[in-house]
């Protein structure tokens, strides 16, 4: 975004409007979402998004140690949002750097907005996010995963958020940034939102952006964010649907034979 | 009375207030506390200025060192913004490495200043993959009385403005100023209940809903947004941070071009 | 009820059912739950897999980057073998830098690769003394219900076959896979009261008494040892525990062969 | 002191018994005292010293936190030193090295001796100091500072301590070591005392002295440390003095109006 | 024993089955023990082992700290192998490393086997070993020693466990390799046995060797545990007789004139 | 009978001693308690030395390896002091990176060998800005019954005199002895109530009120000066402690030459 380095920066939007990888200007990359793949933790989601790849996971409301950390009123949300070592191209030295404090911090914040939190006081909510592949992203594929572990886990919320940025490539706005565009763009804003509402619930950016070109940018991301709304919830009914298929093998088959 | 109370008490005082479109403190909405910056306050530091906003006081010392460039970016100088939430400036704050508050801090500052290309870095090349100027912008917390956010980007900015590279030092020729591009300028405003507000004191912080950070550059360009805090905006709600922000950013500005 | 009493009966059951030769799962003392290999599961990592032993999932990325190789080996390139036991895993994982569990964990790793001589470390030298490959294999287990060696192992061994050194990217050629030179494979035994059985899930885990862990190469050659947990075996038992680890090594090279 | 690098070493004192700076051999240097400088601290003051820049700030007595630190019988003293990093020519890296920590600790003791711990059992009376600018002698214009901001907070207190060091330059004993003297001098002596009863409470030397130099020196910071207790005692003054204008002045003018 | 760096190899067994220190295979290094040697200390041991020189210190019966590690049923043991900087050739860097957490580990374990840990809920058994000078073996070394030291302190013990490694040199099975037969070494294997029931309570190996090779080396280290577990009882009883010599003394002469 | 009350009766009991002249062990006040120096105990280390006071028990170990110098010293060695309190030594001392005792400790004997010049530092450079020696003093405290600054002093002093360079290894001519200069020597004094003792055993030093530690050279100079704990001196007093140390040092001086 800084503008540095810009002596190798590649055509990012053709004449014909389209991107390096062939998507138009509001295109987002290709997702999928899968709730409950994980089996120890309470709630669980994984996330192809583009090249990004990030599983989340839901423990709690559990207590919350330790105790000085209690709120005597209220459940806390604690996130934690984790990079792998090999989830980028120069492999990142374990255990969080200031930017994956940062995200964790202000994604923490997100979930506060939609859960229940005085249902649970003295208990935690953890949220678990590793990016295992990045590609430019991964905050808002992280949020969106997040979302669906927390239904996954039952607790009780709102409604779920979807997360996508937007940004501006070669003087033209764009939606979901991948990784070349974000390094040679002009701008990046990563919104997340409550979709009944459409409260705004995460938003950063950085860049240069005009006012009428921020606000044409969050509305495209917003109206991203309808659509990711949707592949949330047809993660959590697939993942209800398979629970239903299973259980009705299990009456039909003793569990040793399964395997 | 548990401080609870007390807090809730504060709370419906204050949102009464805002409602009405003043302040405890007798302010308006959009206007900020009283500004002080005095600038080359510190000898050992190239550059350096202490800024109070009202009785948030924040000192920024910068120091200009010869080091090598990152491998990716070989001919440009290095920016390193650092945050220190010292235990004498707050009951709250607490020694030990910066924890999520500081880096935060610290990460919002460094963006406006990197986004906003403050500093001409490209002009810090000494020799190319060897040797360039790094900048370390080191915040100090003095004395935290709310919005150090503000605080802490303008003492940073004041404290560029007045930087000298010591390059005689290195048998490099004479010194000279920081090479800076522009003056981008962060403003901080907070939701309570419906109302907007510029500059939070800290007992409006304390039971603010939600945050928003922007920079806003000389041509009311928006270069650095950051939300903060467990609230949501409305569409309509950014948009009116946007002008608040560039409102007070032109008058934060002319503050620092005239100290 | 607290927890040591329904660990008590669980253990009692375990026992029981052991003595008779069968499982809480109905397998055999000397059968593995199921076990799936994917290769090439992160496109950011020069290697990878993913590995699930039952419901115990880990991932494994291996990255390959020039570095200096040890004074005391200047000829031969670097292996290096670290493990994070995430939160997001298990509710008894905590964040941080790797605990005794974790290192212990990496260290048996890398002693059955290191002692096996999985990898033909001579010939990732790239300039005597100066420049050699450096292999991270990065251990992050995704879902922990028990034997997290084996699996652990077994990923770290097949994304080890999958992994191609990046040389094209250092201008040195074209990438080349890793140089391999056997397939030593790690086992898993623990005993419970007086039965021993391979492939603890995690509740079998829990009540152990003693484990032992053993590096079998092609040959039927013992490569690493580790005894773990607070109890003993008798020489007898050793015997037999090599005899389950030569048998269950042979099926899981083959597996991890035709995966 | 220790004699290392003296090719360079300048002349320290003149034919005329006149140092670098111009001073006699028994002058302090220009020491101007601020107390009551910070809002949020219990007490605070502010000492330029030289080219020294010290402010120290107290909290206290509060609970001593974690518990296991808190005494039953009495209060503890806890004192943390800390240089800014651009206090000093070269950044230093933020965060306690082995030099402050040892200053912290000797300045704590040195507080033990005048506080009526007693008096707040379990509590912790916790004294901050940073180092803005430094040019030698800054721990004992730390415990100058921190004198005056304990006796700011109303912390029950025998006496203020005044500190100030003597050395050994060119072969003479001299006042109040500037930096260049210290780097070339060949010993150094900070002292702090009790002036009511001349008690030492703080002894300190590097160098080398014979016997009847170190009392010549002993004496002298002695006598000087008096002088220091006079500005001490006056800044106080000046504080209440202050307050007892802004008071008057409160009275005639309601708050919002004076900004 | 990975194999690496073998160019410069020597001999380790010539042509009479001797070694290059003149042993023959079987044959231990002169091994000297003393229990007592620390005053601070509830028991302690010093073992001179070859060139291995290692004191263990044992603290307890006593509270286990902080709380929340305390087990209500029983006495947790907790162990700290280290190694002094000036302990191998190159200094070692202070704190623990990955190697030492492990043996840490697997020696705490160790002695959960003979400890009756149910006699002290809630207490810890604190074991510190320090290796002062280190030349292979260190680890069993360590185990003797520490029990001893448990022994010293008279804490209950179903017996003292001794332990030893032998390994394989030049395609032979031999006993206790020293420094150089590790380095250039095909195979090592560390054991430790309860004496009077000869359970193995540490087993570990890294290297090449074949089953019977394995049970060949087993068998050799077990023997040799024998050996050390007279020498180990010697040690107490010398210990013992010192004792009452010193009562004797004690007897005759005041305490004053004994030094 | 809680500790405090114990140790208030000790304290009585000791003042009374003092105020007679004597003490518990029956020592002369300016009396040390017996020194045993042995040096070269370790031979993984280039010098080293364990030294007893009484029951206190320090080993050093020197370790001297090649480095680069500080730039601001580009022709001088390297002198470097480290303190461990390991656990072994105290039922005080906790695991973990030197707290502010250690920290002390450290600095007091560093200052004492730098201020001294113990060590000729000029003549350890190899290649000027580029190669210099580096000498590691490693201070290991193995049972702690007070007094550990002379101990620890003594030992490093006593392992430095048989310290010897390792050019050899190096391919730079023959090992030769460390270049010394001189031999001044730390004694320590506590005060109890108002009778001055040299070589306080544990319990003296519990109760003492203050402490103050000299370093005396050959000529009777003093070196460096550390006052510690929450207590003070008259001058009178200061006095009569470098008197004190003056005469001891000669001893310990005799006591280590004829070591």
């Amino acid at each position: 975004m800084s503008g540095i380095g810009m002596e190798n920066k590649p055509k990012l939007v053709d004449e014909n409007g389209r991107r390096i990888d062939g998507r138009k200007l509001d295109e987002l990359r290709p997702i999928r979402i899968e709730a409950g793949v994980l089996k120890r933790a309470d709630g669980s989601a994984y996330v192809e998004w583009g090249e990004n790849k990030v599983l989340a996971a839901v423990y709690g409301p559990r207590e919350a140690k330790p105790k000085h950390i209690q709120n005597p009123a209220r459940a806390i949300v604690q996130c934690r949002y984790n990079m792998a070592p090999f989830s980028v191209s120069e492999r990142k030295r374990p255990g969080p750097d200031r930017r994956s404090v940062e995200i964790s911090k202000i994604t923490g914040e997100v979930f506060e907005n939609v859960l229940f939190l005085e249902m649970f006081p003295r208990a935690s909510v953890d949220i678990f996010i590793e990016v295992l592949q990045a590609n430019a992203g991964t905050r808002c594929a992280g949020i969106t995963a997040a979302s669906v572990a927390l239904a996954d886990a039952g607790i009780p919320m709102a409604d779920l958020v979807p997360a996508c940025a937007a940004g501006k490539i070669d003087g033209q706005i764009a939606l979901d940034l991948k990784k070349e565009e974000d390094n040679y763009g002009e701008a990046d804003l990563p919104v997340a939102i409550i979709p009944r509402t459409k409260e705004i619930v995460l938003l950063q950016m950085d860049g240069n952006m005009s006012q009428s070109e921020f606000e044409t940018a969050l509305n495209m991301a917003i109206d991203a964010c309808m659509k990711i709304y949707e592949l949330q919830k047809e993660a959590l009914k697939n993942k209800y649907k398979g629970e239903q298929e299973v259980e009705r093998e299990e009456v039909q088959t003793p569990k040793q034979e399964q395997r | 009375m548990g401080e609870d109370i007390v807090s809730e008490i504060m709370r419906e005082y204050l949102q009464q207030l805002a409602a009405k479109g003043t302040r405890v403190d007798g302010r308006k909405l959009d206007e900020y506390r009283q500004i002080e910056i005095k600038k080359n306050v510190i000898s050992s530091a190239e550059g350096s200025a202490q800024v109070s906003i009202g009785n948030t006081s924040v000192l920024v010392g910068v120091k200009v060192e010869l080091g090598e460039p990152f491998p990716d970016t070989p001919n440009v100088g290095v920016l390193t913004t650092n945050a220190e939430l010292i235990p004498l400036a707050s009951p709250t704050f607490e020694a030990g490495p910066p924890n999520e508050e500081g880096i935060e801090l610290a990460r919002v500052v460094d963006r406006g200043l990197r986004e906003g290309r403050v500093i001409d870095l490209e002009k810090l090349c000494v020799a190319p993959g060897e040797k360039v100027w790094i900048i370390f912008v080191d915040i100090h917390v003095l004395d935290y009385d709310g919005n150090l956010f503000d605080a802490a980007y303008l003492a940073s900015l004041a404290a560029l403005t007045c930087t000298r590279v010591p390059a005689s030092a290195q048998g490099m020729g004479e010194d000279f100023p920081l090479p800076l591009n522009g003056l981008p300028i962060e403003c901080t405003v907070v939701k309570i209940k419906n109302a907007m507000m510029v500059d939070p004191a800290l007992d409006e912080e304390k039971i603010a809903d939600v945050r928003l950070t922007m920079a806003i550059d000389e041509n009311g360009n928006i270069r650095a947004v950051q939300k903060g805090l467990a609230g949501s905006f409305s569409v309509e709600e950014v948009r009116k941070v946007i002008s608040m922000c560039q409102v007070c950013s032109s008058k934060l500005r002319e503050i620092l071009k005239s100290s």
